[in-house]
């Protein structure tokens, strides 16, 4: 009887690993460039290494006497857009809003003719925050040349980045650490690298410390900053050599860093260390529950009013301020785009109406939603800015690629986000100094420009 | 009272240990069971008590009964409930646990006064009260026998299942633990089913035994008849003078010419 | 280093081993009844945290009475655990135990997605967030109320399995399974009750826990701090277990705290520090410091 | 009978051995010397002793206090694994096969003392291991062949028969080439034919292989039989020691067997079989 | 078990003793060989690419096979072990060292690091052993993510170029497809080697009967330490390998998770077994990739579903699976696989 019962799943299994390994029912239709594509081909390849990738020969429209581009998608042709989700991995409470995000975008976008009238069809991939599903699940998709893709965690982003320049497929990245960045390749991140955002903190803080140093605070004439921070590639990146330097030269002390595992129960340790260590100011660089968990072990230890708490782009979130409750108040942070609050912008008025058309749960009003559903309408631009310079045919990932490169601003979503990629240039460098103000995000500045500290 | 008929013991499926052991306990009786070791007198208790289950054994043959009712499909704590108790082979004992608490332990498995049964187990090992604190694994080999007998009566059982109460123990003690199991039959009218290695002083005390050999039952009677036998003298002396009985000496040229053969 | 905050990092460790040391009489309980060790636990936890928040938030009861209920429900998951994952595998080798714990880390994992969502919650507090002074150390006060919180769990417990007849049982049952089927108890029957014990302990880890710092997947991480903990005080022992876990949050809170050297401080040695302390200790007390040493006879 | 025992040096001397676990003492002083060639019988009651005794023996108990000297070598405080490579092998009462492996790789892993392959060797196998595994495999079929196991070479011992899991056991032993081969309890839970087989197996390997041999048995009928000389322990003390036929008249050997209830009939006891 | 072909004779020890035992086993084995290494002609990246991730899996649970199956002891490290492997690769390949030299080097330099780790063992039995592996799961990640960040990289890892010979450069999944499945031809056949020789026997008999091997001559120590430096040197090599397969290393892909599927896969697979690591590493990896794939297919035919829900996914398919294998079938696929096989032969006579 159980040996029945094991068989049974066994069969059961086997049916759904071939159901699951069959060609997925809706192949994308591959552009039928006759361009020959050395890297291809699965056999042993003699390509180069490459890790900053070569100007490509796209096809400019002036070299290319075609008279008439394919502007327009055939019937029924259709786009794929690719993204990883982490759905259960440690990244999961911030990235499964992302693929609700990405979906109700695509769909809306869809409603509104696709891309040119070819319909957007969204694949993802669950990377749980592995690499090696991570690889598994690159190596599916570049079977199906995709022209551009979504990922969101530093480690795939940094993993892979070399494969992307090789296979030649832009990727637009949430994880934007300065490594997975630069130097220069084919991934584009979408907010300030992580040092960028803590330089532009710097630009903001020095010239304005006496109007937001704390209360009381210890030897307050000028800033001395503690970096409390999770002990992961992520937050390490806000205190690098570049930073580090970028800082003596505005006369910003660093007097230390303190790590701290993430979802650690108590850092009053790192606190208690920073304040022996001479800080008044605490910056993070961690996912929401990172500043919740320092900002209520300050207020519980009663320090608060003796730093000055503030973090980078991703720890704004309204989860922190649900974490960190009462204590949120007068959290600084780095703010690189526009917010839900701000119900009079028009991109968030269809990203709002979205939401509660699609019956979104309040927990994914997340800034995971907000953001993917933006870097669906971005896609969408840089591919028919693609398809006016080389029409449907010329369409491949290295033509996007140049497209992104080429595009000195791009404000997706009517501004929800702003990129300004470049020749050089993998990340914007927008961004707005925000506090928290009775559990809402208030700019205190207008749109600044980040110094550039990435890696040498 | 209890009836073994013809019960067959598999171990892991495949091991058969006892090949159809037929015994009867009657009410109020001592019954001794003897053997060598390794005969499958203890795997016969532990069928009995339900604890094979425990070691992947099974009754695969015959049938158990207690007091008219199958026993040979329940479960070690079901078969207490019935009132029978097994006492383990080699005084084992919770031996973290102080002696009052090991006592305790063996009335758990039913409700009743526990002050009274204490003080009953007190009377035939008044010893015991003097140690009742003392963590029971810190005793003499013959005052831990004294709290496995005492704690499997606190059960107040229909039946007791004593495995070798003499085991390693200086024969004043034996003589006295035997007494109490003598004692405790007559006065509780427990009926005890005794494994014992040391033939002369479980017959002693006796109704009726049995002797096992290889799994199988190979002599019974009355306990008297049974001392007098000289083939229990024999196996289970080893004093016989040589001669009578072939020496393992000359077996092997026996044995070789069967082999040949075969 | 900074010795002037010993007294305060001391403090510190002390509290977050509180909290550790619950953690540890967890998988105490299931091992000494059970000979499992739980690499659940922290699953449990986890699931605990979210059941309290599920009842508080969801259905908006006050959160002292989702607690309570909570770990009603945690005493079923953890007696529905033993039943479908440990039941069966009575009798077999302990690595197929401790397999099963680890696969049942996955499915919880896995069952909590399903049932909570995969985001972060906040409970309401339970306690106020203020601060404790005691002269130059500075305390959360809802840190050392948790800790306090457990010490009572732990004194309970300790009462339960001196003076009562379930707790005898249980700890006849934790030296010697034959023996105690032999009087009559049945062991199936105590190896559930630790697990919904466990499960109930984990559930008040896990809230307490979550009113400090959230309610999220991760917590079951917390776990691995607990692990060292009880190898320490060695498995068997719930008196271990206190001091273990206790001996881990100070070890990890002077260890990460004492050094001033910058580049000492980002070796960041707190987190690693207990393993090798437990490393250290099971070298010379290869069954930690109140387990049980054993005879080995053939 | 060899008449050879009396003369030569002892091959094992054993001289106040005390063995305690916590409180309990399990020897206490006990001295006795095997001499090369004999078959010694250790006998007593259960918990007497005997199998600690055999566990001072071969290392795996230390005595608190006490000496053992086995052919030159002061064993008191040679390692446990060493002490196989000295000449001593031994059986287990409980049987202590290796139950997962073939009756084939049981005797083959008793080997291990007299193989020298390193580890790299056995990865790559052709050469050297090959040739080695092939020549002690010859060895062991000798072995396997003497014992008549030939039908059970490839079956995992775990599920064979009690009485030749107690064979392979032996094989095992055996196939360490020991000098001194100690066996505890190899009759135990054996019918008369199964043991009639086994005592023919023990007088064999003690005739043709020239093995010293100490047995602790339970059965009398065996030990009187084959033993040239008996030691008698009860509660860890030596009460007698001497031949089979002074340790039957023993009144102190004859007490230890039967506790308080010494029955008088005993001495004119006259079988009748 | 020891059934074999009719007409299939010993006439030697050495024949009784060979894996491969007649002409017709040589030939489909030699086909099997053939089929293997011309398969990246034929079959698509992505097949490749998981035949990969299976081919490296498949060394390190060899390894922890050795370990957990042959000599009895519970490893929670074998993922830090791996990364020891994957460093060394990546630190040596940096300094100009070329990778088919690095990947030897590799193994052994995880085998001594877990030698260090197995020292315990002299002390500490059972359980707490297992957890001395599970610290050096802890200390060995905590020290490439903290120690000499100059030489190991800190979090963001390490990059590592991929390996050359001539003009081939072994930077696309066929490519790599060679030295991986080379690797693990190598490694199945020295495992095979170990296990039914000296000290594979030494090995089980410890497993078996710890005392009653120590009592017979066997060390148990130098040989638990030995089955710790194997076991590690496959991790290093499979560590080695994921270098060169990921080339972007960091302390985070050798978590305490991943140990815990490999001593899944072990389970799976068949414990002591040496077809075992293979059917476990392939079946639980097809099962990951399964779910992986499954996750969005089943988005798209009910989108209303929460995408948290699918999310659950593959832990629940890992931890259920890993919970129906130890209920029901406790010996692993090889176990099924042997009876199968016998089943097979013994037909139609069943009975």
């Amino acid at each position: 009887m159980k040996k029945i019962v094991v068989l049974i799943v066994l069969v059961m299994m086997a049916i759904i690993a071939l159901t699951a390994c069959a060609p997925a029912p809706t192949p994308t239709p591959v552009p039928p460039t006759p361009a020959p594509k050395p890297t291809d081909a699965p056999k042993p390849t003699t390509a180069p290494a490459t890790t900053a990738p070569q100007p490509t020969a796209a096809p400019k429209p002036t070299d290319v006497p075609k008279p008439a581009l394919r502007t327009k998608a055939n019937p029924g042709e259709k786009i794929t857009l690719y993204h990883f989700g982490d759905v259960t991995g440690p990244l999961a409470a911030i990235t499964t809003p992302l693929v609700s995000g990405f979906n109700d975008g695509a769909k809306y976008w869809n409603g509104k003719g696709g891309i040119r009238g070819a319909e957007i069809v969204v694949e993802w991939a669950d990377t749980a925050s592995k690499v090696e599903l991570a690889i598994a699940a690159y190596n599916r998709f570049r079977e199906k040349k995709p022209l551009i893709m979504q990922m969101y965690g530093s480690g795939e982003t940094e993993a892979l980045k070399d494969r992307l320049a090789e296979d030649k497929i832009p990727v637009l990245t949430a994880g934007v650490s300065s490594k997975g960045s630069y130097p220069p390749g084919y991934v584009f991140a979408v907010v300030p690298i992580y040092t960028d955002q803590f330089g532009l903190f710097l630009d903001w803080l020095v010239p304005n410390w006496d109007k937001v140093k704390p209360a009381k605070g210890q030897a307050l004439d000028s800033p001395k900053i503690a970096v409390v921070t999770w002990d992961s590639a992520y937050g390490r990146d806000a205190l690098t050599a570049e930073t580090r330097a970028y800082a003596e030269k505005k006369g910003v002390k660093i007097v230390g860093q303190e790590l701290f595992t993430p979802g650690a129960p108590d850092v009053t340790t790192q606190i208690l260390a920073a304040k022996k260590a001479g800080a008044n100011v605490i910056y993070t660089n961690s996912l929401a529950h990172g500043p919740a968990q320092i900002l209520k072990d300050a207020v519980s230890l009663g320090v608060r009013d003796e730093f000055m708490i503030a973090g980078s782009n991703w720890s704004l979130d309204l989860s922190m301020l649900a974490l960190a409750g009462a204590a949120s108040e007068g959290y600084y942070g780095v703010f690189p785009n526009l917010w839900w609050d701000d119900t009079t912008h028009p991109g968030v008025k269809i990203i709002q109406g979205e939401f509660t058309t699609n019956q979104r749960k309040p927990a994914e009003r997340s800034v995971g939603y907000l953001l993917s559903f933006t870097f669906v309408d971005a896609m969408k631009q840089y591919i028919e800015k693609t398809i006016d310079r080389v029409g449907f045919e010329g369409l491949t990932g290295a033509a996007v690629y140049e497209t992104i490169q080429a595009t000195p601003e791009l404000k997706p979503m009517e501004g929800i986000q702003s990129f300004d990629f470049g020749k050089d240039k993998r990340a914007p460098s927008k961004a707005r100094i925000v506090q928290v103000q009775k559990g809402k995000f208030i700019y205190l500045t207008d749109w600044m420009t980040a110094p550039d500290l990435k890696p040498k | 009272m209890l009836k073994l008929n013809n019960i067959e013991v598999v171990y892991s499926d495949v091991i058969l240990v006892l090949r159809g052991v037929s015994l009867e306990v009657g009410d109020g009786q001592i019954v001794a069971l003897l053997g060598a070791n390794g005969a499958g007198k203890t795997t016969a208790l532990k069928a009995i008590s339900g604890l094979l289950r425990t070691e992947l054994g099974q009754v695969t043959r015959g049938s158990i009964e207690f007091d008219g009712a199958r026993l040979d499909r329940l479960g070690p704590e079901a078969v207490v409930r019935r009132g029978i108790v097994q006492v383990l082979e080699g005084r084992r004992l919770f031996a973290h646990l102080t002696v009052e608490e090991n006592l305790v332990v063996g009335a758990l498995a039913r409700n009743g006064n526990l002050r009274a049964d204490l003080d009953m187990v007190y009377q035939y090992f008044p010893r015991l009260r003097d140690l009742r604190g003392r963590v029971s694994g810190y005793l003499s080999g013959g005052e831990q026998q004294m709290v496995v007998i005492g704690r499997a009566l606190m059960a107040h059982p229909k039946l007791m299942l004593l495995d070798e109460p003499s085991l390693g123990l200086a024969p004043l003690l034996v003589a006295e633990i035997f007494h109490v199991i003598r004692q405790i039959n007559q006065r509780e009218k427990t009926a005890i089913l005794l494994v014992e290695q040391i033939a002369q002083a479980a017959l002693a005390i006796a109704d009726h035994g049995y002797v096992m050999e290889t799994g199988r039952i190979v002599l019974e009677g009355p306990a008297q008849k049974l001392r007098d036998n000289e083939d229990i003298k024999e196996f289970y002396l080893g004093l016989t003078q040589l001669g009578e009985r072939k020496s393992y000496r000359e077996v092997k040229h026996y044995k070789r010419r069967k082999r040949w053969l075969g | 280093m900074n010795w002037d905050l010993f007294p305060q990092f001391l403090a510190t460790g002390l509290l977050t081993g509180g909290i550790y040391s619950l953690i540890a009489l967890g998988l105490v309980l299931i091992y000494k009844s059970s000979r499992v060790f739980n690499f659940a636990q922290g699953h449990l936890l986890m699931v605990g945290a979210f059941t309290t928040w599920w009842f508080s938030e969801n259905l908006g009861w006050n959160v002292w009475l989702a607690f309570a209920v909570a770990i009603g429900v945690s005493a079923l998951i953890g007696l529905l655990v033993e039943r479908v994952a440990l039941r069966p595998l009575i009798g077999q080798p302990i690595l197929a135990t401790v397999m099963m714990t680890l696969a049942l880390a996955q499915t919880l994992q896995g069952a909590a997605i399903i049932v909570f969502g995969a985001y972060q919650r906040s409970l309401p507090a339970l306690f106020p967030i203020q601060p404790l002074v005691l002269g130059d150390v500075r305390l959360k006060l809802n840190l050392a109320l948790a800790f306090a919180l457990a010490m009572l769990g732990f004194v309970v417990f300790v009462f339960f399995f001196r003076f009562t007849r379930a707790g005898l049982a249980m700890r006849a049952a934790a030296e010697d399974h034959q023996l105690a089927q032999s009087v009559g108890l049945s062991v199936p029957r105590i190896f559930g009750m630790a697990w919904a014990i466990a499960s109930v302990v984990a559930t008040m880890c896990g809230v307490l826990l979550a009113n400090i710092s959230g309610v999220e997947l991760n917590l079951s991480i917390i776990a691995l701090k607990a692990f060292p903990a009880v190898l320490f005080g060695g498995l068997e022992s719930v008196p271990g277990a206190i001091v273990g876990g206790l001996t881990v949050g100070v070890i990890e809170s002077l260890v990460g705290g004492l050094p001033q050297d910058p580049a000492l401080r980002a070796l960041h040695l707190g987190d690693i520090a207990p393993y090798i302390f437990m490393l250290i200790v099971l070298w010379f007390r290869p069954d930690g410091l109140f387990g049980l040493k054993r005879i080995e006879r053939i | 009978m060899p008449s050879s025992t009396s003369t030569h040096a002892p091959l094992l001397q054993a001289i106040d051995l005390h063995l305690f676990f916590g409180g309990l003492s399990a020897l206490v002083s006990v001295s006795f010397d095997i001499r090369p060639g004999e078959i010694l019988a250790l006998i007593g009651p259960n918990g007497a002793g005997k199998t600690s005794a055999l566990n001072c023996l071969n290392g795996f108990y230390r005595p608190q206090r006490g000496k053992i000297l086995f052919d030159g070598h002061d064993l008191t405080h040679t390692p446990t694994h060493v002490i196989p490579r000295l000449g001593i092998a031994r059986t287990f009462q409980n049987i202590a096969l290796y139950t997962g492996m073939t009756a084939l790789d049981n005797l083959m892993a008793a080997r291990h003392i007299h193989m020298r392959q390193s580890m790299w060797a056995s990865a790559l196998y052709f050469g050297p291991a090959h040739r080695e595994e092939i020549a002690h495999r010859r060895v062991i079929e000798e072995i396997i062949d003497f014992l008549e196991m030939e039908h059970i070479r490839k079956a995992i011992v775990g599920a064979l028969p009690y009485g030749l899991r107690k064979r392979v056991e032996l094989g095992r032993a055996l196939a360490l080439e020991p000098k001194l081969l100690l066996l505890d309890e190899p009759m135990a839970g054996m019918n008369v034919e199964e043991k009639e087989d086994m005592a023919r197996f023990i007088l064999d390997i003690h005739e043709r292989r020239g093995m010293t041999i100490l047995l602790v048995e339970h059965d009398m009928g065996l030990v009187m039989d084959i033993a040239h000389r008996v030691v008698v322990l009860d509660f860890g003390v030596k009460i007698a020691e001497g031949t089979p036929d002074e340790i039957k008249s023993n009144p102190a050997v004859i007490k230890a067997y039967l506790g308080e209830t010494v029955n008088s009939e005993q001495s004119t006891v006259n079988s009748q079989q | 078990m020891a059934l074999r072909l009719a007409g299939d004779f010993d006439t030697s020890y050495a024949h009784d003793m060979a894996i491969i035992r007649n002409r017709g086993q040589w030939g489909m084995t030699i086909a099997f060989l053939i089929g293997l290494f011309a398969l990246p002609f034929f079959a698509d990246g992505h097949v490749i690419g998981t035949l990969n991730l299976i081919g490296i899996s498949i060394i390190a649970v060899i390894g922890l096979n050795i370990l957990l199956g042959y000599t009895g002891q519970i490893s929670l490290g074998q993922a830090a072990f791996m990364a020891v492997g994957a460093y060394s690769a990546a630190v040596l390949v940096k300094a100009g060292v070329s990778f088919w030299l690095a990947l030897p080097i590799s193994g052994l330099v995880a085998g001594l690091v877990g030698l260090l780790f197995g020292l315990p063992s002299l002390r500490i039995k059972g359980f707490y052993l297992a957890m001395a592996t599970l610290s050096a799961q802890m200390i060995i990640p905590w020290f490439f993510r903290n120690v000499r960040t100059d030489i190991f990289g800190g979090m963001p890892g390490l990059t590592m170029q991929p390996p050359r010979l001539g003009e081939i450069v072994f930077n696309s999944q066929a490519t790599m497809y060679f030295p991986i499945m080379l690797t693990v031809v190598v490694c199945v056949i020295a495992a095979k080697n170990i296990a039914r020789t000296r000290l594979g026997r030494a090995l089980i008999a410890i497993r078996d009967n710890d005392l009653a091997a120590e009592v017979l001559g066997i060390a148990q120590f130098s040989h638990k330490l030995r089955a710790f430096f194997l076991s590690a040197l496959y991790a290093g090599l499979a560590g080695a390998l994921w270098a060169m397969y990921a080339r972007t290393i960091n302390p985070d892909q050798f978590s305490l998770l991943n140990s815990v599927w490999y001593l899944g896969m072990v389970i799976v697979g068949g414990m002591g077994s040496a077809l075992g690591p293979i059917l476990g590493a392939a079946f639980v990896r097809v099962l990951e990739e399964v779910t992986v794939q499954l996750a969005p297919v089943l988005s798209k035919l009910f989108p209303q579903l929460e995408a948290g829900l699918l999310a659950a996914l593959g832990p629940i398919t890992f931890g259920i699976a890993l919970m129906l294998f130890l209920v029901f079938e406790p010996r692993g696929l090889a176990h099924r696989w042997e009876l199968i096989k016998a089943a097979w032969r013994l037909r139609p006579f069943a009975h």
